[in-house]
């Protein structure tokens, strides 16, 4: 709904713990008429417990007031650039709350849960053909995890190969996303930032010149962060092979390739995907995901536990690889979430998944031309799903930020891109339309980009003081991190 | 590529007319970066269904696990909650369900206020100073709090209580890989040492005792130790909120409250601590904040942000505090909206259902004659149960009676669970079902 | 959400007709792979059909969109008199949603649906209780159906006694709702007007008048439209028995005595129930509801059909009383509606729905009170579940009327009350806060009411301009009416 | 009322407050105009239930009824239709489901704008020039349709032709007893007099026939009669346009395909006609217009309002065209929704689907031995089937095998009719199900 509360109210300010009165409820609980057993002792227990206290209706419309302060797919376009922003077909969302799957314990007899792992088989099978790699386990809990199993597979097969103490470095392009060096570190590694070249593509001569027997693995974004095909990318995983070292894929953009080439085939030996991107199961404002990992025959044994094995009975079991790295969750993964994506799957087919594809490049290349001009193209030749533009020339000509920019397209309706990342682009614009975007969207979005790369000339204060139409406006964040303020505390008497 | 699939809206007309206006011929000539040899592999997938065929299909599929109905006494880990309608009701709303991390404060006011809730309602719970918005499950939080904690006291080696999840020790093995940390994992509280960064217990533990969490307290901070505890959060509805007992962080899984175990996911790690590891904290946290002024003159409103992102990935990148971005949010909204369904009176009340159904349960057990429920003190919803026959066929025997029985614990080396099966009743497990178990252990016991 | 599109677009100038493209689809068909047969002849086919032509996304953004120009109970306060807008709880949707309910087909042998047949009959048996009216049939699906089918058994009733040709009147008080004089002459009757006396009651002088043995029925509103208690309504009911006559209940208020008082006790012959009021099931922006209509055993057998009948084996199946007035419909009724309500009433019992009448006339007299002397009270006396204020004053003091109030308050946050009914009472403004707001909720409708009526006298032109913060502005009534366009045509090539 | 019930936020605090400033004693006394004789009399209702208890027992009750999964063959005016999940996704949202009829049009353009869409959509599927936003279920509609009729034929009979709905029959027999209307229901459109306002004829017919209507308008109308066609909005993806075959008035049922027969409701009864009846028609009607000049120069954007409402019983009273005020809103916006997912092409491809999957399963029918299924002409989803037992055993049989047979039509005059079950296979119909009746009905025919 639109947010019919009077403009003015200060909406945040009351928390649902601010609100109602003591003894207010919005459920009963039943009540306990067997006989009473007596409760552990008083110091074992509880004495006090502040939580919000209203009733079922001032409950629903605290958090139906509250959605309406959010912007989803539905509400319209969503272009953040490497997030894959398409829309979240809701029969996915029906198929994962069927009771059969949604009430299933994970401790189950795993002849009690045929119909979730024989599910959840046709997924891995399914993504094994698509990225070309052989080997998957499905329990990554989303990206980030993904890639840390991935790290954490490459380390125990240097292990196994005696190699672990000398190859203590992973090589990571300054355009990667923050998780891959942040990933490499966690799992003890140094990182060696890698430089992009000026076609956009990875730096060939440096990796040549790092790659040594202190390289664990080349950690590549394929298609990478700028939206382009890393040129030569089946030289530079031959190169890493002779040297040693491991080639890790990070396929949080296989969206923009999937059905059209594999990262087992140019060479990868490991890979994690964004399911959440690529397989459109819904953000939910940040999770939950999942983030597979599949790899090569060689880096099997050490996939994490649970992976699935299908008997000679048909049964499917889950089963620990014979050297894993361990589990990444207490049970088996976001096993929800697999659900959606096998729906999504299933519903595309392989011609689907190419349409998929094809239409997600198609669209950003059609963004790319309307916008020709009006922004700076870094790198500006035709690009994959995505494509970055600089409003530097925005900033230096009238001083306008692409921060400003960002805030001024929510006056138009849209969500923004993605801004100031990849890192090596300066006031970096990055704009994925995906491709359930109609033309129509796509170039409404130029359209307003445009409207305000002329604002950002006539009228720049317009563009400081954007966004006026939000339910709020720009936000002190200096002040939020200065003095944390985290938690609801109760009014000072 | 012809008639549009309902996903995509591009028709054949409009693919023509976008080319066109690109300038280039066709479509896959805009992959002309990609390798010839590799482009368009043979890849085998099964056929496109309609949206009809899928939900047949899966709907079908769905049937094929263990119905809802049959009678479970599983526990372990994921426990059956009473969820109140409203939980699905409200998160299902597409401004929550399709809406990404809250890059963009002014309009993501609905996940950053509905992150502060949740992170009040945390430290509420726990008894914590500082929240996050959530990470994966309670093991990854448990390892995550791990490294934490390593980090802060610069040590190598963390120590684990039993009993604890052996799943939750599995992952923060696997987390542990990567600063190379010992785990040692301990039998008694005394093992602590000077080389441990903490002392990881969880509450209730893995065999359903209540944990006194101050002594524990005691004795790692006597070693200069934190002490982490991995709490139900549906307990502390009941139980002492650990940070009264001195706990430094606390993690725990939201998943159950939030409803529906799914097989396990998606969970919802909950991880909260003192204030003075704040900035060491892995994952997002919300910050209250207010409008930058307006120049207008009117009050500057309040809202939220992500905020302390100076740890996080993205900005610290390999100096991050962890690697997490992608967590639970919509889950944490569940989990919140659950918790304050019940307010304060009833989670206590719920607790206290559970508590009582469960004691009743395993009364009624222990009074089957051959059945005994071995005690270890104070338990809240789960109990071990040692039957006429060996713990596997009492277990198959349970089976075949169509009742799936508590876990198998008999390998453990906890003296009561010896040939004995881990069940767990709480205030959502049916009354028939109960009963239903009662007969069924009174046939195995009459015919053993 | 907030309605994020940009403040200026006309949303409401392009219908989904007028959107996406041809070809596009939002679902795809199953192909039939069996033997193909052959259609039937050309003339019987269609040759064209118009129909909207988007993408999934599309349309799902369409009616997203849609949602947010619209509020709902769970938007805010909505106190629309005599509708009692009241929080619906979301458990009974998710009742009514159960595959086992929601998948019944209506001809399905009784034997198949004790499930669905069991719920219905412990609601028939509740709204027996609740009433005090033994006989029940569930057949109506709305308020006014209910009406019909008692005023028809009452017909029937009278055709049976030989009195139908002479008995051609109803008496229907100045202050009914609308459906019940449109009822009575659906059935054929003549209506005569009965006025309201001083204290807001039935003139009960021109009852004893009109009542002679032309008279059929007299329908009367209890409570009434005032929010008023029908004084004297037991001594009514023997004048109007004495005349051979039926007294018929509007039970649409029933939310203000339910577990107090009952139609039967008051001597009541029959009365109909709003469901989708007193029993909160939600409203649908205009239906489904449910009218059931309960009657004394003198009228029993004229029930319409089905009613419920349990057979000594326990089973219940689905009867025609013997001399019924026949079917309200195809089938049974809003079965799906009855559930929820069974659901609500369950969740109350007896003590929960006395609670229900009891907060809810407290509520409404709290507003009377704290409105005092801001607006006229024209009936200044303790009210139950609502109370009908009149903007006279404001339209002779201040040339501000009634509707001008009622559009301020959506700049206020509020759903504005009902407005100019009933009829009787001039510029009126009828408010009904329901038992489902909290004190906090009243105060601050009767503030913002208090501010407006303040404003009037300040500044009229602000109330004239209202609402400035809708999505839209007042609409063209006039012209809408005079040119009627009804629904969409091809743009005119 | 002390501890709130949490549908009611007022605590026994506030109400205390409350009862100060109102200035009264207790709640009791703001009841004391009720006579006291018969307040609070002894009523008897089954206790409360908490949100826990209340699903459960409710959950056990829908299993109480067969199990979805249970294969039928009932139609006879309730048909299983493929719905898109996207419908049940947008229409439970809450700005729909708990707002009001759209008094105030500024703040319910949701409802108004669907409910113009929902016009829009039943004007083209019926080839009509007008509709209203629906009435309670098609039979009601139907009897509007004939009480509009002879309001503005001024005529007192109406002719219903065969085969027609038997409950439609009767639900027009209920509606014509206000104004006396005498209802002769035809077994030939050739009886069709001057007398009859209209002459009502179904499409397909209850049998299941598709009906050539243009001679039956042309009958109709050769005697002054308007001609009211009540068709299935599905099939009229297939078949020709009512209006382009000469009907004035058409109704129809638009609940299967908003999803869910739900035991027979909430039902949605379409209604449209040629424009001449506009302001005879019953029901509430959205139309477009502008907003008022804003007086600050802004273009006035489009908006949508409840129009020509002096026909209405608010406006009206007793002499109104209907006493029609709540009626099927939501379901409406289902069908809307369900439709417009379809699309042109999806409707039709749909329709078809349907028409190749019954024709394929009678012939499966018609070729196991015993059985035959007698034609009366081109039909849709609906067929008659004979077999080597009578109807009532047969349909025993049948039921006795776990399947739910079509209905029993062997009491009607139409000679195919005779020992026949009316059966129904639709688009939704799983193969799984057809395959389980050849089955059955071969074994009943090798069997008898
Ligand atoms: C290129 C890339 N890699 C990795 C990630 C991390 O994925 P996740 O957020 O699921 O952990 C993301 C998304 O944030 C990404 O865009
Ligand atoms: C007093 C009264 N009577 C009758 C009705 C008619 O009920 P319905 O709208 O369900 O037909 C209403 C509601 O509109 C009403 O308020």
């Amino acid at each position: 709904m639109t947010d019919y509360r009077p403009a003015g109210e200060d909406f945040g300010a009351r928390l649902s713990f601010d609100r109602g009165e003591p003894g207010r409820r919005a459920v009963d609980v039943p009540c306990w008429s067997g006989d009473e057993s007596p409760l552990p002792d008083a110091h074992l227990l509880r004495d006090s417990l502040r939580l919000p206290e209203l009733s079922q209706g001032e409950l629903v419309r605290y958090y139906t007031a509250l959605s309406t302060r959010n912007y989803g797919i539905d509400s319209g376009t969503y272009p953040l650039g490497s997030c894959t922003m398409k829309f979240n077909p809701k029969v996915n969302d029906l198929i994962a709350s069927l009771q059969g799957f949604a009430e299933a314990h994970p401790l189950a007899p795993e002849e009690d849960m045929q119909g979730t792992l024989r599910t959840l088989l046709e997924l891995r099978d399914g993504l094994a053909e698509i990225t070309g790699l052989p080997a998957v386990s499905l329990a990554p809990a989303a990206g980030a995890q993904g890639e840390f199993a991935g790290v954490l597979m490459i380390m125990a097969a240097l292990q196994d190969r005696g190699e672990l103490a000398q190859r203590r470095r992973i090589l990571v392009p300054d355009s990667a996303h923050g998780t891959n060096p942040a990933t490499a570190a966690m799992a003890g590694f140094q990182v060696t930032q890698i430089p992009t070249a000026a076609d956009g593509s990875l730096d060939r001569d440096t990796i040549e010149r790092e790659l040594d027997e202190t390289v664990a693995a080349v950690m590549v974004t394929v298609p990478n962060t700028l939206g382009l095909w890393e040129r030569g990318i089946e030289e530079v995983a031959e190169l890493i092979h002779e040297a040693g070292a491991y080639l890790y894929a990070d396929g949080a953009n296989l969206n923009a390739i999937m059905g059209r080439i594999r990262y087992g085939d140019l060479g990868f030996d490991v890979a994690h995907l964004n399911l959440h991107k690529s397989f459109s199961t819904p953000h939910g404002g940040g999770g939950p995901g999942a983030g597979p990992v599949c790899c090569s025959e060689e880096l099997a044994p050490y996939l994490p536990t649970p992976i699935l094995e299908q008997g000679d009975d048909g049964v499917v079991r889950l089963a620990a690889p014979e050297r894993s790295i361990g589990r990444m969750q207490q049970f088996h993964g976001n096993v929800g979430v697999l659900l959606r994506a096998t729906a999504y799957m299933r519903a595309l087919g392989l011609d689907g998944l190419r349409s998929v594809s094809g239409q997600a490049v198609l669209n950003a290349n059609y963004l790319r031309v309307l916008l020709h001009g009006w922004y700076d193209l870094p790198y500006d030749r035709p690009v994959l799903h995505e494509v970055v533009f600089s409003g530097s020339r925005q900033r230096r000509e009238h001083g306008v930020r692409t921060y400003d920019i960002a805030k001024r397209l929510i006056d138009h309706g849209f969500h923004p891109p993605t801004v100031y990342f990849p890192l090596i682009v300066e006031e970096a614009l990055m704009i994925e339309p995906t491709e359930t975007e109609p033309p129509e969207a796509i170039e409404a979005l130029a359209n307003a980009l445009i409207a305000i790369a002329k604002e950002s000339a006539e009228d720049p204060a317009a563009l400081h003081a954007a966004p006026t139409t939000a339910p709020i406006g720009r936000l002190d964040e200096t002040a939020a991190a200065r003095r944390p303020v985290l938690r609801w505390q109760p009014p000072s008497p | 590529m012809s008639s549009p699939h309902p996903y995509i809206p591009a028709t054949d007309a409009d693919r023509a007319l976008m080319l066109e206006r690109i300038g280039v011929e066709t479509l896959d000539s805009l992959f002309h970066d990609l390798p010839a040899s590799r482009r368009d592999p043979a890849i085998s997938l099964p056929p496109a269904l309609t949206e009809p065929e899928l939900i047949a299909l899966l709907s079908e599929r769905a049937t094929e696990n263990a119905a809802p109905s049959r009678p479970s006494f599983l526990g372990a880990g994921a426990y059956r909650r009473s969820v109140s309608s409203i939980v699905a009701h409200l998160t299902s709303r597409s401004e929550f369900v399709t809406a990404y991390t809250p890059y963009q404060p002014e309009i993501s006011q609905g996940t950053l206020q509905s992150g502060f809730e949740f992170q009040s309602v945390v430290c509420e719970l726990t008894g914590m100073d500082v929240a996050n918005v959530g990470l994966y499950d309670v093991a990854s939080a448990t390892a995550e709090a791990c490294l934490m904690a390593a980090r802060a006291t610069k040590r190598e080696a963390v120590a684990l209580l039993e009993p604890m999840h052996p799943g939750a020790i599995d992952v923060v093995q696997t987390y542990a890989r990567g600063p190379a940390l010992r785990l040692d994992v301990l039998d008694s509280p005394e093992f602590v040492s000077e080389a441990h960064a903490c002392l990881v217990v969880q509450q209730p533990d893995f065999l359903g005792t209540i944990r006194d969490l101050a002594p524990l307290a005691d004795a790692a901070h006597a070693r200069g130790a934190l002490l982490v505890v991995v709490a139900d959060p549906f307990a502390l509805g009941l139980l002492r909120a650990p940070g009264d007992a001195g706990a430094d962080i606390v993690t725990g899984e939201g998943r159950d409250l939030a409803g529906g175990a799914a097989y396990g996911g998606p969970s919802l790690g909950l991880f909260a601590a003192r204030s003075q590891f704040l900035r060491q904290m892995p994952g997002r946290i919300v910050g209250r904040t207010r409008e930058v002024e307006a120049g207008d003159g009117r009050e500057p409103r309040t809202g939220y942000v992500l905020t302390l992102q100076a740890r996080e990935q993205f900005i610290r990148r390999e100096r991050a505090t962890s690697n997490i971005s992608t967590a639970q949010a919509l889950i944490a909204l569940a989990f919140t909206i659950a918790v304050q369904a019940l307010g304060p009176q009833g989670l206590r009340e719920s607790a206290e259902l559970c508590y009582q159904r469960a004691h009743d349960a395993a009364r009624r057990i222990a009074a089957i004659p051959g059945f005994d429920v071995p005690e270890r003190g104070p338990w809240f919803q789960e109990f071990l149960v040692r039957g006429p026959l060996a713990a596997p066929q009492l277990a198959a025997e349970s089976s075949a009676r169509g009742i799936t029985p508590g876990l198998d614990v008999s390998d453990r080396q906890e003296p009561e669970a010896d040939e004995a099966l881990l069940f767990c009743v709480t205030e959502a497990t049916p009354d028939s079902h109960v009963n239903a178990l009662i007969d069924a252990l009174a046939e195995i016991g009459a015919e053993a």
